[in-house]
């Protein structure tokens, strides 16, 4: 994977503080996330790998330093212009598939009204389109969100951020809690896409073997450093 | 009322919270009684009104009551007791019959008989108290041909069974109208379903024990906690209830004074309303504390929340 | 192995069936109402037991007088009449009481069942004018004119002893289903009068309490914390005095003006509304599930009021409103019971069964029975059509 | 033989009609011997465990089949009409808990009762077994298997409630309570997932030194491939409630090669446990996964288990094919330690 690849984030001295500025996370992380690859982030369970990422996508409050995309610094853009500069190119994935799938409505129709956001007119069969890219067959579009099992919540809510054709998407733990076998078979979904649409993708996981044979490069956070390979 | 309990803070904090929730409950009734058309405050504005009310509440001014002459203390007393009595038994019934009905049901649900009871007591639960004391006072004429009003119980010649009817009747009209039985039943089933399902209950069992103590236990967690959220709802019923077998209690004197024409007799109110505010605290209170009792892992110290 | 059960036979379906029976029949009831208005309660004869005849003898004991006949005395005009001495009803030979309260050009038949056996001859010694008695029942066809009260004697000659029984018949003109009160009005026609407060009030009170306790439940979480907490202290301050004495407060304050009071009955449902659905907001609040269809890009108000409230509360508000119109009728038929609320002229359900009260001690007990059991039936409908629509609508996701 | 387990099926009652959980399991553990059962979540493993012991709360459970527990028949459904041999079974398996045969469940503090201390726990167990000697003795037993687990400051744990202790002491007081009665067959269902992997390799040590040296026999369930590996003598390979494939490793305690194992889905399960990833190409395309649970769901597939993803079908030609499809393999002796179930293994 050659390096001189083109930056897609910039991040200088990026510190991010809890409780009023008493306790630290992390402080002064520079780090850049270049365009097409895959980066793994990990680190031991509460390291804040997770508010790593969250405050790198404004998710969080308090944190100040430099995070700079097509040349704007995310962390000064006003709240309410947010959903137009960053939610419309970088996509954040949730750990647990529970809070990003309405159990009141039908999968089709999340992802419907997903598209319509995006203005995507054709959207019968892009819905379809996408439903099979991550590996669902089309009449799961009718189920709820309940009848489905870990491993098909998990392709749904890949379904929906695929949807907003983002430039980058960063997952947080997508497949934690999963068997390997089952892992596995959703890792390669997911690599086979990250190649076809030459998506940035950050992974972040507890499990160093899997982000090891997956990602191009790996940045584990331990005790508030950042050590990049 | 949210049915959490506060947890780690101590005792007198706990009491605390309940008497600052009692008096302001209070402040809003005394603010709510100004609102009654009065002869004797057409005049005067609302706000000195409202002042009054809640002099005599704080500087306890209840020792003349406009319709009884004597102290609203000696009325309260008098009249208390019939009500303290509806209480009581109301709530003893119900924990007595909730934990054999609920444990059997769950138990052993498959029998017609357990699908039966419910059956009949969500029927049941559908009758209004007034409704069903109405038709338990038919019933008692019909069969008994006698009228189970309260001042046949101290007439003479009143046989033991009538006794009975005259203290029974107007109990099981509180317990099983408007639903109160039946909602306190269906939450104590739902924690039995639920225990069964948790994995500490199979854990019991994968060691060969028998869980029926943990069961009777989660039964009075959920009693208590369904208990205390309908007392408000079983003190409106004490009312209709004394007002149809004309108990003499407080439910009847609140009634008279809301029909008094003219001059309201507003400390007797304000005392009766307080009364019955403090046994709802009073029901609170016990609430925490058996909860605290029942799970001793919750009160040492863990803050945790509802 | 047993089949699940059948697609149509669950019981949400049931209960569906049952409550909206139970709503249209309500609503007929009011439709009819308001379109007749008085006629409905025609002057009938007071007091009068309910000419369907399983409900009169269920409902209602005819007082019946019974005689025994010395047959070898003469009275002073020197026919055979004999003296009678009256002797109590429940030594009474006849088993079967005879219906008292008939319509003109019904036929009537009344058959006595003896408990003695040893009946040798039955004769009507006074009758109405085309009564006849055959081979041991009376039967009777009253002509159109033939109204008013009209007494009726049998006389039973037993080997022993002669007994004479005596009752009174009543016919009227018109057709009293349910019997009449003291002031003659049908009751049936009561109970159509007094449904009208049932539904709209009921409309009132929910109305109120689901549109308030909803925007209370959602801007609880949509403006952070401080208007929580202020939401909270108004529900609590609401749910810590019984309601019922808090109707009373309003009942006097607004002179009994019923729609004063509803407002009110909403007023206190607020709480449990704005409970529930602040349970259900929190819970998506607190998986992230708010946060993440933010960050995918939807507004802050569609994610409350689309995804959250009408995608996933649409069940609840059904319920809570079939409860809060239960609720209200609750209210209503005690407080006209207690009389604090709808007042003589007018009529309700609750005054129905207040002037039932003092009608118990004389046995007549169909001025209580059929308002109780109509209560219960509209209740139960009305609960069971709420359940019966929330599983309807949410099956797959609860 | 300790226990002997002959074609168990258990089934459960969905709205769409059966669901066959269980597929004619067959299984033996000797004394002192140690068994491992590999296989995903879902493949029915916690179901056919907790069938031993009567614990399954789906309905209607058990149909049919055969468990033997020292020469004693727990269940044995052609014994009669369902009726006796159910309340036989219920009778049997609720007599063997807690003295003959215990369990350990995968999240310790939630198996154990939230409101008592542990002291309260243990004296409660012991009366539950209705052991000879007081609380006394209870403790004292308590205490001596709790050292033996090296768990330190017994005193207090003891004291302490569930929420107050730490995933890998509760794991190991239940393991205590589960000892409490002496058993002789101690089944581990998946007992370290709820674990990060650095105590559950010390727990998963204490374990099986206490089961040598009180010659208790374990059969341990994880979907964790090492440990199976390490710590047991005999693996058997579930997948969607019927065993694949069973072998015997005693003899080699080196990662085993995947030439070892000859089902296909074992060999990707050992291949995926050594992190070779890209190893998802030899199986069908990930789509037929989902068709394939649909229909186990109603019963009518006859066919193999693994029928969908099996890369070994994708080489094999259109009538052997179909043999896989309409008939289900049986287990049959490859070498002299392994037997697998495939039509296309010999």
């Amino acid at each position: 994977m050659s390096i001189n690849r083109k930056v897609l984030i910039g991040v200088n001295n990026l510190t991010k503080t809890y409780q009023k500025g008493r306790v630290e996370i992390f402080r002064e992380l520079n780090f850049d996330i270049y365009e097409g690859e895959v980066l793994g982030v990990v680190g031991e369970s509460g390291c804040g790998k997770t508010t790593l990422i969250r405050s790198l996508l404004c998710l969080e409050d308090s944190v100040s330093g430099k995070v700079k995309y097509k040349g704007i610094n995310l962390l000064e853009v006003h709240e309410n212009d947010k959903r137009d500069v960053i939610r419309k190119e970088l996509r954040y994935i949730y750990q647990h598939p529970e809070s990003s799938l309405n159990p009141g409505v039908t999968i089709g129709k999340s992802l419907i009204n997903t598209l319509k956001i995006y203005k995507s007119n054709n959207g019968r069969n892009d819905l379809e389109m996408y439903l099979e890219l991550v590996g669902l067959p089309k009449s799961y579009k009718s189920k709820y969100p309940k009848e489905l099992s870990g491993g098909e919540k998990r392709r749904a809510v890949l379904a929906r951020a695929l949807i907003t054709k983002p430039k980058a998407i960063f997952a947080d733990e997508p497949f934690s809690g999963l068997d390997k076998i089952l892992q596995a078979r959703l890792i390669s979904r997911l690599i086979t896409i990250q190649k076809e649409q030459n998506l940035t993708l950050v992974l972040i996981s507890h499990d160093k073997q899997i982000i090891q044979t997956l990602s191009d490069r790996v940045m584990e956070l331990k005790d508030a450093k950042l050590l990049v390979r | 009322m949210n049915n959490s309990f506060q947890i780690g803070t101590s005792q007198i904090m706990l009491i605390s919270r309940l008497l600052a929730r009692f008096f302001l409950s209070m402040v809003f009734f005394c603010f709510l009684l100004t609102f009654i058309p009065d002869i004797s405050y057409v005049d005067t504005s609302k706000m000195t009104r409202f002042l009054d009310h809640l002099e005599v509440l704080i500087l306890f001014e209840f020792d003349y009551s406009i319709i009884y002459g004597d102290s609203v203390w000696e009325v309260i007393y008098t009249n208390g007791k019939y009500t303290l009595y509806l209480i009581i038994s109301a709530i003893f019934i119900i924990i007595a019959m909730v934990i054999p009905l609920s444990y059997y049901s769950v138990m052993y649900n498959n029998r017609t008989l357990s699908k039966w009871i419910d059956n009949s007591l969500f029927a049941i639960s559908s009758i209004p108290i007034l409704i069903l004391s109405i038709l338990f006072m038919v019933l008692a004429t019909e069969i008994f041909n006698f009228v189970p009003i309260f001042n046949q119980y101290s007439g003479e010649g009143a046989t033991f069974t009538q006794k009975a009817l005259i203290l029974s009747l107007p109990v099981l009209s509180i317990i099983l109208g408007d639903g109160i039985f039946y909602s306190v039943y269906d939450s104590a089933k739902d924690k039995i379903t639920k225990i069964k399902t948790e994995s500490w209950f199979k854990g019991i069992l994968a060691r060969g024990g028998n869980p029926r103590r943990h069961i009777i236990r989660g039964i009075v967690e959920t009693l208590i906690i369904s208990i205390s959220g309908k007392i408000t709802y079983l003190l409106s019923g004490i009312i209709i209830v004394e007002m149809v077998f004309s108990w003499q209690g407080l439910g009847m004197l609140i009634v008279d004074v809301f029909k008094q024409s003219g001059q309201k007799d507003y400390p007797l109110l304000i005392a009766i309303v307080a009364v019955l505010l403090i046994i709802i605290q009073a029901v609170n209170a016990a609430k925490i504390f058996i909860l605290q009792k029942l799970n001793p892992e919750k009160s040492n110290g863990l803050v945790t929340g509802s | 192995m047993k089949q699940p059960i059948k697609k149509y036979f669950k019981p949400q379906n049931i209960q569906l069936l049952i409550g909206i029976s139970v709503l249209i029949s309500l609503l007929t009831a009011n439709t009819l109402w308001f379109s007749q208005h008085n006629p409905m309660i025609s002057r009938g004869p007071s007091d009068m037991p309910p000419q369907i005849e399983i409900f009169q003898s269920l409902l209602y004991t005819p007082d019946i007088s019974t005689y025994i006949v010395e047959d070898d005395t003469w009275d002073s005009w020197g026919n055979s009449g004999g003296r009678r001495i009256s002797i109590s009803s429940d030594s009474l030979l006849i088993s079967n009481f005879p219906i008292t309260a008939i319509q003109t050009g019904s036929d009537y038949e009344y058959h006595p069942r003896f408990k003695a056996n040893d009946i040798s001859e039955l004769e009507l010694t006074e009758s109405p004018e085309g009564m006849t008695l055959t081979d041991g029942s009376i039967q009777w066809m009253p002509g159109e004119l033939q109204i008013g009260t009209f007494p009726v004697s049998l006389r039973i000659e037993t080997d022993s002893t002669t007994y004479e029984v005596d009752y009174t018949l009543r016919v009227t003109k018109e057709f009293y289903p349910l019997g009449t009160n003291e002031r003659g009005n049908s009751l049936s026609g009561l109970l159509i009068a007094g449904s009208k407060w049932t539904l709209i009030p009921g409309m009132i009170a929910a109305s109120i309490a689901i549109s308030f306790g909803l925007l209370m439940g959602v801007f609880s979480n949509y403006y952070g914390s401080h208007v929580a907490s202020m939401f909270d202290g108004f529900s609590d301050l609401i749910e810590s005095i019984p309601a019922l004495i808090i109707i009373f407060i309003i009942a006097v304050a607004s002179q009994f003006n019923m729609y004063l009071i509803m407002a009110g009955v909403g007023l206190i449902l607020i709480p449990k509304v704005y409970a529930v659905i602040k349970s259900t907001v929190n819970q998506f609040v607190e998986n992230q599930f708010v946060e993440s269809a933010l960050e995918i890009g939807f507004e802050k108000k569609v994610v409350y009021w689309r995804e959250i409230v009408w995608y996933n509360c649409k069940s609840d508000m059904i319920s809570l409103t079939t409860y809060c119109i239960t609720f209200s009728i609750l209210i209503e038929i005690t407080i006209s019971y207690l009389n604090l609320g709808v007042q003589d002229p007018d009529i309700s359900w609750g005054l129905i069964l207040l002037e039932g009260r003092d009608s118990i001690l004389s046995g007549e007990y169909w001025m209580v029975v059929f308002p109780a059991i109509l209560i219960s039936i509209s209740i139960l409908g009305l609960t069971l059509l709420g359940s019966g629509a929330k599983q309807f609508l949410d099956p797959k996701f609860k | 033989m300790l226990l002997h387990v002959e074609n168990l099926d258990v089934e459960y009652e969905k709205s769409a009609g059966f669901k066959k959980i269980l597929d004619n399991i067959s299984l033996q553990i000797g004394r002192y011997s140690r068994v491992g059962i590999i296989g995903e979540s879902g493949s029915g493993k916690t179901q056919f465990v907790h069938s031993i012991l009567g614990l399954l709360n789906g309905s209607p459970g058990v149909t049919s089949g055969k468990i033997v527990f020292r020469g004693k028949e727990l269940l044995n459904t052609d014994s009669g009409d369902e009726k006796t041999w159910r309340e036989s079974y219920v009778q049997n398996s609720t007599s063997v808990r807690g003295n003959d045969i215990s369990i350990i469940f995968q999240d310790a503090k939630a198996s154990l009762i939230p409101y008592q201390t542990i002291n309260e726990q243990i004296i409660e167990t012991w009366k539950f077994l209705d052991l000879k000697g007081g609380e006394k003795e209870a403790i004292e037993k308590a205490s001596t298997t709790l050292r033996a687990l090296n768990l330190n400051d017994i005193d207090r744990v003891l004291k302490s409630y569930p929420d107050q202790m730490s995933g890998g002491e509760c794991q190991r007081v239940y393991i205590m309570l589960a000892l409490l009665g002496d058993p002789l067959l101690l089944i581990a269902d998946e007992p370290t997932s709820s674990l990060d992997d650095a105590n559950a390799r010390t727990l998963l040590n204490h374990l099986n030194d206490l089961c040598t040296n009180r010659g208790i026999s374990l059969l341990l369930i994880s979907h964790e491939i090492e440990d199976i590996i390490r710590f047991t003598d005999y693996v058997y390979v579930m997948y969607n409630g019927s065993i694949m494939e069973a072998f015997d490793i005693s003899d080699s305690d080196v990662m085993v090669s995947t030439s070892k194992s000859n089902h296909p889905y074992t060999k990707t399960l050992l291949q995926v446990a050594n992190g070779k990833f890209g190893v998802m190409q030899n199986e069908q395309s990930i789509s037929s996964c989902v068709e394939q649970n649909k229909d186990t769901l109603k019963n009518e597939f006859k066919g193999c288990p693994y029928y969908y993803y099996c890369g070994l079908r994708k080489e094999l030609s259109g009538d052997s094919q179909n043999k896989c499809l309409d008939e289900k393999p049986a287990l049959h002796e490859v070498s002299k330690n392994n037997k697998v179930a495939c039509w296309h293994v010999d």
